[in-house]
C-alpha cells in the first residue's frame, strides 16, 4: 500500500474549474437545441474517472466489495450500478475503466487499495485528463457512422457494451448505457477537436448542445 | 432549338417538367430524367469532344460508365468546376452549364484537327520515344509545346465550396448492381433478415429491365422492378443506396461506395432546410459478403473510321430510344456478331425510323430477334459486317462487306449504304472490374467470348457479372447467390417467388473484335480500340512488331485502357488483336489486372470531412485560452499547438521573434518566468518491478533512488541511438511518474508495452498514460521561489525541498506536485496540477507574479536557455543516429547495470565504438554577432574543394542574450577531443563562418543557479 | 483492408485500430553480451520476408492496446489465424493447412520477442 | 539498332509504319554467359547495357520471370532527385542524375527526362532545420540546391495554399531544379532496347529457381527453361530478392511492403513542378499527359500483393486537398501498388555475399527509380571488376552487423 502514493487532486475549495469543452464553447458556440434538432450533444464534465489495472480473478472481489458491481470480464463488457450512477468498463484483458460521480473517486481508490491489499495491480487517476459527451436523439447512430469505425447497428452494439475505437482522426471510447443514450469518453487535449467534429458532421442533423 | 431526336413517346423521362441547360455556350432544353447525353442527343448534338491525339470529332457512343467520348467541363462558376464529367452518368438539372474539354477554338472547328489530320501519321504509338532527343538542350522545350495539348478537363483554380463526408457502413451482404440479378440477390438476402445493402450506380435502380423489351409475368419489365423496389424499401434490414458507384473493393471485403448525393441537382450542393449537404458521400463498407451483379458492358466493333460521330453501341441505341425517348439519328446500319444487338434495330423501326440493314457476321442467324428483324422486313446481310463509316463530321454512310472472320479478310466486294448511323456490337463482356482489384486473375470463358472473374471466398458473381444473360436465368442466379450469401453468414434462405420470364431463343455468337478491311491495318481507315487515347487497332499491331508482347507493355506502350474509362469499352478487342497479331490465343496473351477507381472519383469524396479546420486534430492543454488571448505565436509540437513565443505590443509595435524572445529570455535569468509545459508526456508506472523496469528500458541507474527524488533519464533503442529522454520520479517504492517528450509520449507508451508484453511478462508493473491528467507550468528565474511561496504554504526552503526532489502540497488552493527540476539551469519549481483547474492556477501565479516580473516564455526561448546549458532536445541534437556516448553523456550511462539494458550490447559494435564518430559540442562563433545556422555544416578545411569533407553540423543554434552572442550545439567528428580547436561553416551565400569548438554548457558550467 | 481478428477482444475490427510490429517471434538474445556483432546484427535488422505465410506482431493500439501474433499470407493478405502473445502458430509454412496437435514440448519451450 | 529521329519517323510514315524492326530480341537462352543478371526491370537492364558497352562484358542474360519493366519500373511516381543527406547516398543519387541527364542520348531512347525541380516542402521548425541541414549538405557536395520560405515556395507554385491558415503552414522548402521526373516504362525499354543492341539476351518469361554454387562459389542458376551458367550472378530482384537470397540460403535485412500511388484524370496543366510534402505526408507532380500523379505512403505490412490499404490512399488525399484545396473537385482515376524492399536504415544494397560471385543490388525502398542508372552503372562496374566500385562499397550488407548504417529516414526528428 505504502509502496504506492495516492494523491487527491480534487479540492472541496471554491476554485472555479474549466471542462475539456470550456475552451470550445468559445471558441466554436454551442449551438442550443431545437425542436428540430434530430441529435443533442452534451457534456458530462468532472466525473471521477479511474483506470483499473489488474487480473480480473485479483479484482472481481474487491470491486463487489467496494463499488456493488461484479466487474465485467468478457471483452467489450459494460456494467452499471443500480441507480446508474457508477460504471465499470472492460478495456483489456487487465484494464478496466471506472467512472464515478465527481468527488468520489479518491475514496473509491484508497477503499480497492484497501480491499486488494497486496495483490498486484494499478489504479490511476486520469479524471482530469477525460471528459464525457453523451449523444441522444435519433440521429445519434447516425452520427456516429460519420465517426467512429466501428459497427454501431444494433444488433452489434446493444446496451451494456463499450469499446476504444477510431473517432476520426482520434479515439474515443464508445458507450450504449441505454437504448437512446451513447457516452464518449475523449480525452482532454483531443476534446475540442471532437467537439468541432460532432458540430460539423451534426449540422446536418441539426445537432443542439445541452450546456 | 427543338429537340428534333425526341420521340413524342416512350422512355422514363418527366416530359411534364422541361430543363434548360448549355453546352459549349449554346442552349438546348431537355427533360426531367435524360441525362447530359441523352439530352445532348435528343437535340441532335453530333460532335461533343475532340479527340486527344488526333483532334478528331467524336460524339457520344454509350449510354453509361463505359462512355469514352463524352467527356465534359461542368460548372457555372469558377468554385464549381468540375473537370471531366461523363456526359452519359450526368443528370440533367436546370440551368446546367456543360462545354467540351478539347477543341480550339471550339469543338465544331478544332485547328488542332489539321495537325492530327497532317501529322497522325508521324504519331505512330510511342513516337515520343523516338524523337525530340537533339539537341539534348531542347527537351525541355519541345515538352513545354507537348504539354499544351495535355489534359481533358481542367481543375477549379478556386477552392471547393462544397462538403463531403463518409459513413462507416457494415452489412451482412453487399449487393452491387440493381439490375436483374442484384434486385433478386437483395430480395433473397433481405428475405432471410441479414443487413444488406444494394448499390447502384445509376440515377434509377432496375438496370438492364429499364429498357428490356421482355415481359416479366407478362408485365413490362419496369413493373417488377417497381414492385420489387417497393417490398425492398419497405424491409428495415435492406439499405437502397441508388447513384451510388462502387469504385474499389479492397481487402477482406472491404468496399468503398460512392453516393452521389447532389450532382444530379446542381453543380454545387443546393442547401436543404437551411443546412448544407454533402455533395456526396463515400460509404467505408465491410462486408460479410458481397454478390456482385454488376451486368456486363457491350464491346463494340473495331472498324474503320469507327470514331466519327454517329457510331455506337447497338445497346446504347436502345436504352436511348427505350428509356430516354431518343432517337439518335435517322438511317440505321447495325453490325452486329450476335442476337442480342438487334434489339436496336427493333427499337428503331419501332421509333419509326429506317433500318438500312443489319450486317450480321454469323453466316446464318437464326434466333428469335432475327425473325422478327426479317419480319418487320429489315435487310439482313449474313457473314458481313462493316467495314468502314464514312463521313466527317457525322457518319453519312457505312461500306459492308462480306468478311471471314478466321481468316481475317474481305470476303468481297463492299457495299456503300447511306445512313447516318453505325450501331455495332461485338458481344458482351462481364464486369470484371471489382473482382480483380484484390488479385484476382479473371479467366477466358469461350462459352460467352469474355472473361469471367476468378472469385475470393466471400464474393459471389451473379447473371451477366458472370456471363449469364437471359432476363429468366439472370433473376435465378441473383436469387441463389444472395441466398446464399445470407447462410454463409449465418441467416436462413427465404421463400422467394421469382416472375415467369419466356426462355428467349437465341441463336449463337460469333467471336469479331476487329474487323478486316481491305487494306492491311497498317493502311487502312484508322480503326480505333480506345477512342479516348486515340489507340487504333494499327498501333497495337505496330507495338507488337516492335516486341511488345504482353499485354501490359501493349497497354503502355500504345496508352490502351489509361483513359477515364479504363479501357471499358477497348480493353477486349485490343487484347483480341494483339493475340491475333501475336498468333497466339487470347488468354494467353492476358488480361490486364483491372484497379480501383471502378469510376473516377472526386479527391474531396475520399477526404470527406478531414479537410481544412478538421485535416488533423489540434491539441491544446488547459490554458490555451489564456495563451490565445495574450497573443502568443504557436509551434506546432506533433499535434499540439505550443506556444512559440509571446510577441508584446510595445509603442504599438509588435515585438519581432527575436526581440521577444530576447525579453523572454532576460525574464528567466533575471527574474521569473512562466512555461505551459503540459504537452510533455507523462506515464504513471505501478507494480513491485517497476524499478527494475525502468532500469531496462533506460541507460542509467534506477535501483537507488528514493521516493521524493527525481532522476533524468535517457532511452535507446536496441541499436544503441537515443530515441527519447525525459525526467522520471519515484513517487513510492513501487510508484514511478515518467515524463517523455512532447512528441514521443505515445511512442514511449507503446515502447514500454512492447517489451513488458513480448519479453518481460514476468514483471509485475503497469503503465497508464495521464498526460492528460495533469497539467504542468514551469515557474523559473531567481524569484520563482517567492512567488511559489505566495501561493501555497509548502516549505520551499532549499535544504528541505531540494533540487530534485519533488513535494506534494497545495498550490493556489489546488492539491499540487511540485517538482524541482530545471530545464533552464535556473532556479525552477514544475507544478503538477488536475488540469480542471489548471487555469485558475496559473491566473493566480500572475495576479502574484507581476512583481517579480513574471514573464510567459514559449517554446523558443525554452530552446535558447537550455541549449544555453547545454541541454539536447531529442530529435533536434539527435537524429536516430547519436549514441549517449556521442552526447558526452556518460554520466547517464550505467555500463554496470545487471541486466544489458536496451541499446547497451549496440555500443561495443565496431562502428559506435569508434573515437571519430560526430559528438555533441557547443560552438562559439569567433564573431560574436553571428548566430550560425541551424543545419549549417561543419568542415575543418575551408579550402578544400568541393566535395567538401563534412565533419559535423550544427544542430541547435541562438543568440543568447546571457552572453550576448550567438552560440550553438553541434555534433562533429571526434568533437569531443578538440576542444579550443577551429571549425569552418560554408554557406550558401559564400560567407564562410569560423566557430571554436567549446564544451556544450555555456551558462553556469558547474550548476549552482539552479540549486539556489 | 484488413479486418482483424483481436484475440483479446475476440472480435473482428478494423484495420485503422491495429499497427503492424514486424515479424512475430523475435526474441531479444538472453545474454547480448555474449552475442557476436553478427549475431546482434541478425538480431536487430534481419527478418523473414516470405512470399506467402508470415507470422507478424501487431499491437491493438486502437483498442485493447495488447501486442498479439497474426499468421498472415503476404501475396493473398488472408489472415489464417491470430493468436495471443505466448502462444505459438498452429498454421506455419509447413503446416498450411494446420499443425495436427500443438505440441506441448514447444509451447513450453517458446519465448516471444520484439524488434527493436 | 535502327537509329531513333525525327527523320526517321518521318521516313516510316511515308511506309505506313510497316518496316519498324523489333526493340529487343527473343532470344533462346544460352548453356552459358559470362554474367547473368536477376531480374530485368531498370537496373537489372541498366546493369546489363552498361556492362555491355562500358566494361566490355559482352556476354551478358538479364532473367526477368515476368515481362522487363514490368515491376516496380513500371509503378512508380517517376520522380528523379539527387538531394540525400548523407555523403554516401548523396554520391549514388548524384552520380544517377549526372546519368539521367545525358540518357536518352546515350539510349537513343527519349525517357523524357524533365528536370522541372523538386520541392520538399517544410511545415515545422524542425523540418526547416533538417532542409537546412540537407541542403547545407548537398551544396557542399556538388549538388544544386537551395532553401526557400513559404513566399519563394508560392511563387514557384502559385496554386498552393502556403498561407498561414493552414493546419501545418508551409514554412519554406528545399528547391532541386535539376530534379524532376522522367517516362518509366521507356527507361526500362530504353535499357533494354540499347542492351540488346550490344549483344545482351534478355530472357523473359524465365524464372530462377535456384543457384548453382559449388565450393562457396556460384556458377549459374537454375530456371523454368534449363540451367544456365555463369560464375558472375547479379541479383537485382527488388521486393523479390528476399525470395531470392533465401535460395542462395542468404538473409537479407529485407521487408517488402506495398507502396501505393495513384493518378487523377487528365487536366490540363497545372503544377510545373513536383511537390513533395514528409509532414503532411503526399507528394505529387502533373503528367505530360495531365494526370496529377500522386504518391502515397507505405503500408506497415509486408505485402506482395501490388495493393495496400485503402485509409492510406485516404490520407495521402488528405494531405493533397490540405496543400491544394482547388483540387477537392478533382477526381482520382486510378489507383495501384508497388513491391518495395525496403532495408532498416532506409538505403540501397550493393553488395558481395558469402557466395563468391553473387551479388546483389536491393533494398531501394522507395528511392530506386531515381537511381536506376546511377544504381546500374556502379553495380555493372562491380560485376566486372569483382570489386565494390568505390560508391557502391558503403552500401554492404556488412553494415548492418558493424553498426555503421547510412540512416536517411535518421534526418526526421522527433519533437521536443
Amino acid at each position: 500500500m505504502s509502496n504506492v502514493a495516492t494523491f487527491d487532486t480534487r479540492t472541496e475549495a471554491k476554485i472555479p474549474v474549466e471542462s475539456p469543452l470550456a475552451y470550445s464553447y468559445r471558441r466554436s458556440g454551442a449551438p442550443a437545441p431545437t425542436a428540430k434538432s434530430r441529435v443533442v450533444l452534451r457534456e458530462r464534465p468532472f466525473l471521477g474517472h479511474l483506470v483499473l489495472r489488474g487480473g480480473a480473478i485479483v479484482l472481481d472481489e474487491a470491486v463487489r466489495e467496494v463499488l456493488g458491481v461484479t466487474l465485467p470480464g468478457e471483452p467489450q463488457g459494460l456494467v452499471h450500478d443500480a441507480d446508474g450512477r457508477r460504471s465499470i468498463q472492460w478495456i483489456s484483458p487487465d484494464e478496466w475503466l471506472v467512472i464515478v460521480p465527481g468527488g468520489e473517486e479518491f475514496e473509491l481508490e484508497n477503499r480497492l487499495r484497501e480491499a486488494l491489499g497486496g495483490a498486484h495491480f494499478a489504479i490511476s487517476n486520469v479524471g482530469g485528463g477525460q471528459t464525457l459527451l453523451e449523444l441522444e436523439g435519433e440521429a445519434a447512430r447516425e452520427l456516429l457512422m460519420k465517426s467512429v469505425v466501428y459497427d454501431v447497428h444494433p444488433s452489434h452494439f446493444p446496451v451494456g457494451k463499450g469499446v476504444t475505437t477510431v473517432f476520426a482522426k482520434t479515439t474515443v471510447i464508445l458507450r450504449r448505457p441505454s437504448e437512446e443514450r451513447w457516452e464518449l469518453v475523449v480525452r482532454r487535449s483531443f476534446a475540442d477537436y471532437t467537439y468541432r467534429w460532432l458540430l460539423d458532421a451534426g449540422d446536418e442533423y441539426g445537432i443542439g448542445v445541452e450546456r | 432549338m427543338s429537340q428534333l431526336n425526341r420521340l413524342a413517346r416512350g422512355g422514363r423521362i418527366d416530359r411534364s417538367r422541361k430543363l434548360s441547360f448549355t453546352f459549349n455556350g449554346q442552349r438546348y432544353q431537355g427533360h426531367a430524367g435524360d441525362t447530359l447525353a441523352s439530352a445532348l442527343l435528343a437535340n441532335g448534338v453530333d460532335i461533343v469532344n475532340r479527340s486527344f491525339k488526333y483532334s478528331r470529332p467524336r460524339g457520344i457512343v454509350a449510354a453509361g460508365a463505359e462512355e469514352p467520348n463524352a467527356v465534359v467541363q461542368l460548372g457555372k462558376t469558377e468554385a464549381a468546376q468540375v473537370p471531366n464529367v461523363r456526359a452519359t452518368q450526368q443528370a440533367l438539372y436546370e440551368g446546367l452549364e456543360a462545354r467540351s474539354t478539347n477543341g480550339w477554338p471550339n469543338v465544331q472547328r478544332d485547328l488542332m484537327s489539321l495537325i492530327g489530320k497532317l501529322g497522325g501519321q508521324f504519331m505512330p504509338p510511342g513516337f515520343y520515344y523516338k524523337t525530340f532527343m537533339a539537341p539534348a538542350s531542347m527537351w525541355m522545350t519541345y515538352e513545354k509545346y507537348i504539354r499544351k495539348s495535355a489534359g481533358l478537363g481542367r481543375s477549379p483554380m478556386e477552392k471547393d465550396p462544397d462538403l463531403y463526408d463518409h459513413l462507416h457502413q457494415h452489412c451482412d451482404v453487399l449487393v452491387i448492381g440493381a439490375g436483374p440479378a442484384g434486385l433478386a440477390a437483395a430480395l433473397a438476402a433481405g428475405r432471410s433478415g441479414a443487413r444488406v445493402i444494394l448499390a447502384d450506380e445509376q440515377e434509377e435502380m432496375g438496370g438492364s429491365l429499364l429498357d428490356s423489351r421482355e415481359r416479366l409475368d407478362d408485365k413490362p419489365a419496369d413493373a417488377w422492378v417497381a414492385e420489387t423496389l417497393e417490398a425492398l424499401a419497405a424491409m428495415d434490414n435492406v439499405t437502397l443506396l441508388p447513384r451510388t458507384t462502387a469504385n474499389g473493393y479492397h481487402d477482406h471485403h472491404f468496399v468503398t461506395l460512392h453516393e452521389r448525393r447532389t450532382e444530379h441537382l446542381a453543380d454545387t450542393a443546393p442547401v436543404k432546410d437551411g443546412r448544407r449537404q454533402a455533395r456526396s458521400r463515400m460509404h467505408r463498407v465491410r462486408a460479410g459478403r458481397v454478390v456482385l451483379a454488376t451486368g456486363a458492358h457491350e464491346r463494340p466493333l473495331v472498324y474503320g473510321n469507327n470514331d466519327v460521330p454517329g457510331n455506337l453501341l447497338a445497346g446504347a441505341v436502345s436504352t436511348y430510344i427505350r428509356r430516354y425517348g431518343v432517337v439518335p439519328g435517322r438511317k440505321l446500319v447495325l453490325s452486329t456478331s450476335n442476337d442480342h444487338a438487334y434489339r436496336a434495330a427493333l427499337d428503331w423501326v419501332e421509333a419509326g425510323r429506317e433500318v438500312v440493314a443489319i450486317a450480321d457476321a454469323r453466316a446464318n442467324p437464326d434466333g428469335e430477334l432475327v425473325e422478327q428483324a426479317r419480319a418487320l422486313g429489315i435487310r439482313i446481310l449474313p457473314g458481313s459486317a462493316v467495314i468502314e463509316a464514312k463521313g466527317e463530321s457525322r457518319v453519312n454512310a457505312a461500306r459492308v462487306a462480306k468478311i471471314d472472320p478466321d481468316g481475317f479478310r474481305v470476303a468481297g466486294s463492299a457495299e456503300t449504304l447511306a445512313c447516318d448511323t453505325i450501331a455495332s456490337s461485338g458481344g458482351y463482356s462481364p464486369v470484371i472490374h471489382l473482382a480483380s482489384h484484390t488479385g484476382g486473375r479473371p479467366t477466358w470463358n469461350d462459352d460467352i467470348l469474355g472473361f469471367v472473374p476468378t472469385l475470393v471466398k466471400g464474393v459471389s458473381a451473379a447473371g451477366g457479372a458472370q456471363g449469364v444473360y437471359a432476363t429468366g436465368r439472370v433473376l435465378a442466379d441473383g436469387v441463389a447467390a444472395g441466398a446464399r450469401a445470407a447462410e454463409e453468414v449465418g441467416f436462413a434462405a427465404a421463400e422467394v417467388r421469382l416472375p415467369q420470364v419466356a426462355e428467349r431463343r437465341d441463336g449463337a455468337a460469333v467471336a469479331l473484335y476487329q474487323v478486316p478491311h481491305e487494306k492491311p491495318t497498317l493502311r487502312a481507315p484508322k480503326q480505333f480500340v480506345d477512342l479516348q487515347n486515340d489507340v487504333t487497332a494499327a498501333g497495337i499491331e505496330l507495338a507488337t512488331r516492335e516486341g511488345f508482347e504482353s499485354i501490359e507493355h501493349v497497354k503502355r506502350y500504345t496508352a490502351m485502357g489509361f483513359g477515364t474509362d479504363q479501357g471499358k469499352l477497348g480493353n477486349i478487342n485490343g487484347m483480341a488483336i494483339a493475340a491475333r497479331c501475336l498468333g497466339r490465343p487470347i488468354p494467353e496473351v492476358g488480361t490486364t489486372v483491372f484497379r480501383p477507381n471502378y469510376t473516377p472519383v472526386t479527391f474531396g469524396a475520399i477526404v470527406g470531412r478531414h479537410c481544412r479546420d478538421l485535416f488533423d486534430p489540434e491539441r491544446y492543454t488547459a490554458m490555451h485560452q489564456w495563451h490565445v488571448e495574450h497573443g502568443a505565436e504557436f509551434e506546432d509540437v506533433g499535434q499540439w499547438k505550443r506556444p512559440w513565443y509571446f510577441p508584446r505590443k510595445v509603442d504599438g509595435k509588435t515585438e519581432t521573434m527575436h526581440e521577444a524572445v530576447a525579453r523572454e529570455c532576460r525574464a528567466v535569468r533575471e527574474a521569473v518566468g512562466i512555461l505551459d509545459a503540459s504537452t510533455l508526456g507523462k506515464i504513471d508506472i505501478q507494480g513491485p518491478d517497476a524499478r527494475e523496469f525502468l532500469g531496462r528500458v533506460y541507460t542509467n541507474k534506477w535501483a537507488k533512488l528514493a521516493p521524493g527524488r527525481v532522476r533524468y533519464g535517457l532511452m535507446c533503442k536496441d541499436d544503441g541511438m537515443v530515441f527519447d529522454d525525459g525526467t522520471t520520479s519515484c513517487l513510492g517504492e513501487n510508484h514511478f511518474l515518467m515524463t517523455t517528450t512532447t512528441g514521443g509520449a505515445a511512442t514511449v507508451l507503446e515502447w514500454l508495452e512492447l517489451w513488458h508484453q513480448t519479453e518481460w511478462p514476468e514483471l509485475e508493473v503497469y503503465f497508464n498514460s495521464v498526460t492528460d491528467h495533469w497539467a504542468t507550468m514551469t515557474i523559473t528565474g531567481p524569484e520563482a521561489r517567492k512567488l511559489l511561496a505566495e501561493v501555497t504554504d509548502m516549505d520551499l526552503d532549499r535544504e528541505s525541498f531540494k533540487f530534485m526532489d519533488w513535494r506534494e502540497g497545495v498550490v493556489a488552493g489546488v492539491p499540487a506536485r511540485v517538482f524541482r527540476i530545471s530545464f533552464t539551469g535556473e532556479l525552477a519549481f514544475e507544478i503538477n496540477v488536475q488540469a480542471n483547474y489548471a487555469l485558475h492556477v496559473w491566473e493566480t501565479l500572475f495576479a502574484h507574479g507581476e512583481k517579480y516580473g513574471l514573464t510567459p516564455y514559449g517554446t523558443e526561448t525554452m530552446h535558447v536557455l537550455r541549449a544555453e546549458k547545454g541541454f539536447i532536445i531529442a530529435g533536434q541534437d539527435t537524429d536516430g543516429s547519436v549514441t549517449p556516448e556521442d552526447l558526452g553523456m556518460h554520466w547517464c550511462v550505467g555500463y554496470d547495470k545487471p541486466f544489458s539494458w536496451i541499446g547497451q550490447r549496440a555500443l561495443s559494435r565496431p562502428d559506435t565504438k569508434r573515437s571519430d564518430r560526430k559528438q555533441l559540442v557547443g560552438l562559439r562563433p569567433k564573431d560574436p554577432k553571428v548566430v550560425l545556422e541551424e543545419g549549417a555544416q561543419i568542415v575543418f578545411d575551408p579550402q578544400h574543394a568541393i566535395p567538401m569533407p563534412m565533419v559535423g553540423h550544427v544542430t541547435s543554434s541562438y543568440y543568447s542574450p546571457t552572453l550576448d552572442s550567438g552560440f550553438a550545439l553541434a555534433v562533429v567528428k571526434g568533437g569531443q577531443q578538440k576542444m579550443g580547436e577551429s571549425v569552418y561553416l560554408p554557406m550558401a551565400d559564400g560567407q564562410v563562418h569560423e566557430a571554436e569548438i567549446v564544451s556544450p554548457i555555456f551558462v553556469d558550467p558547474k550548476g549552482e543557479r539552479q540549486n539556489v | 483492408m484488413l479486418y482483424i481478428h483481436c484475440p483479446y477482444c475476440g472480435e473482428l475490427r478494423e484495420e485503422e485500430e491495429f499497427h503492424p510490429k514486424g515479424q512475430a517471434h523475435i526474441a531479444r538474445p538472453l545474454d547480448p553480451d555474449a552475442c557476436s556483432d553478427e549475431e546482434w546484427g541478425d538480431y536487430l535488422f534481419f527478418r523473414d520476408n516470405p512470399r506467402g505465410i508470415h507470422h507478424e506482431l501487431w499491437v491493438h493500439a486502437v483498442g485493447c492496446r495488447k501486442f498479439f501474433n497474426v499468421t498472415r499470407h503476404t501475396v493473398t493478405y488472408e489472415i489464417l489465424e491470430t493468436y495471443r502473445m505466448g502462444e505459438q502458430p498452429t498454421i506455419t509454412a509447413e503446416h498450411p493447412e494446420g499443425r495436427p496437435s500443438r505440441d506441448a514440448a514447444d509451447q513450453a519451450s517458446l519465448r516471444e520477442g520484439v524488434r527493436a | 539498332m535502327q537509329r531513333y529521329s525525327g527523320f526517321g519517323l518521318v521516313k516510316h510514315a511515308l511506309s505506313h509504319h510497316e518496316n519498324w524492326q523489333r526493340q529487343w530480341r527473343n532470344p533462346t537462352p544460352k548453356k552459358a554467359y559470362d554474367v547473368i543478371i536477376v531480374g530485368g526491370g531498370g537496373h537489372g537492364l541498366g546493369t546489363a547495357y552498361y556492362l555491355a558497352k562500358e566494361f566490355g562484358v559482352k556476354n551478358v542474360a538479364v532473367i526477368e520471370k515476368g515481362w522487363l519493366g514490368g515491376g516496380n519500373t513500371a509503378r512508380n511516381t517517376t520522380i528523379v532527385r539527387s538531394n540525400y543527406l548523407w555523403d554516401e547516398a548523396a554520391a549514388l543519387y548524384e552520380h544517377s542524375m549526372k546519368l539521367w541527364e545525358g540518357l536518352s542520348q546515350d539510349l537513343n531512347y527519349n525517357v523524357m527526362f524533365s528536370q522541372r525541380g523538386v520541392l520538399n516542402l517544410g511545415h515545422t521548425l524542425q523540418d526547416m532545420r533538417d532542409i537546412q541541414r540537407r541542403v547545407n549538405a548537398n551544396r557542399l557536395n556538388g549538388i544544386d540546391g537551395e532553401v526557400l520560405d513559404a513566399k519563394g515556395v508560392q511563387e514557384l507554385v502559385p496554386i498552393m495554399d502556403c498561407s498561414k491558415n493552414a493546419r501545418y503552414p508551409v514554412l519554406g522548402a528545399s528547391w532541386q531544379p535539376r530534379a524532376g521526373v522522367a517516362r518509366h516504362d521507356a527507361v526500362a525499354w530504353g535499357f533494354a532496347r540499347a542492351a540488346d543492341a550490344h549483344g545482351v539476351d534478355i530472357l523473359q518469361q524465365t524464372e530462377v529457381t535456384g543457384f548453382k554454387i559449388r565450393d562457396g562459389q556460384v556458377y549459374g542458376v537454375h530456371t523454368n527453361r534449363g540451367d544456365i551458367e555463369a560464375k558472375t550472378v547479379g541479383c537485382v530482384a527488388a521486393g523479390n530478392s528476399g525470395v531470392l537470397a533465401g535460395m542462395a540460403g542468404i538473409k537479407l535485412p529485407l521487408e517488402s511492403h506495398p507502396l501505393q500511388a495513384l493518378v487523377s484524370e487528365p487536366l490540363k496543366p497545372v503544377l510545373d513542378t513536383v511537390v513533395m510534402s514528409n509532414h503532411v505526408h503526399g507528394y505529387i507532380s502533373q503528367s505530360d499527359k495531365g494526370d496529377l500523379v500522386i504518391g502515397a505512403g507505405i503500408d506497415g505490412y509486408n505485402g506482395y500483393g501490388q495493393r495496400g490499404s485503402y485509409p492510406t490512399v485516404e490520407h495521402t488525399l488528405q494531405a493533397i486537398v490540405e496543400m491544394f484545396p482547388i483540387f477537392s473537385r478533382v477526381r482520382m482515376n486510378r489507383q495501384w501498388g508497388g513491391i518495395v524492399d525496403t532495408c532498416p536504415d532506409a538505403c540501397p544494397i550493393l553488395s558481395k555475399t558469402k557466395v563468391k560471385g553473387l551479388y546483389f543490388n536491393c533494398g531501394w525502398g522507395t528511392g530506386g527509380f531515381k537511381a536506376t542508372p546511377g544504381s546500374a552503372h556502379v553495380f555493372a562496374a562491380s560485376l566486372a571488376k569483382g570489386e565494390m566500385h568505390p560508391i557502391a562499397a558503403p552500401f554492404s550488407i556488412d553494415r548492418f552487423n558493424t553498426g555503421a548504417l547510412i540512416d536517411e529516414h535518421g534526418a526526421a526528428g522527433v519533437a521536443h
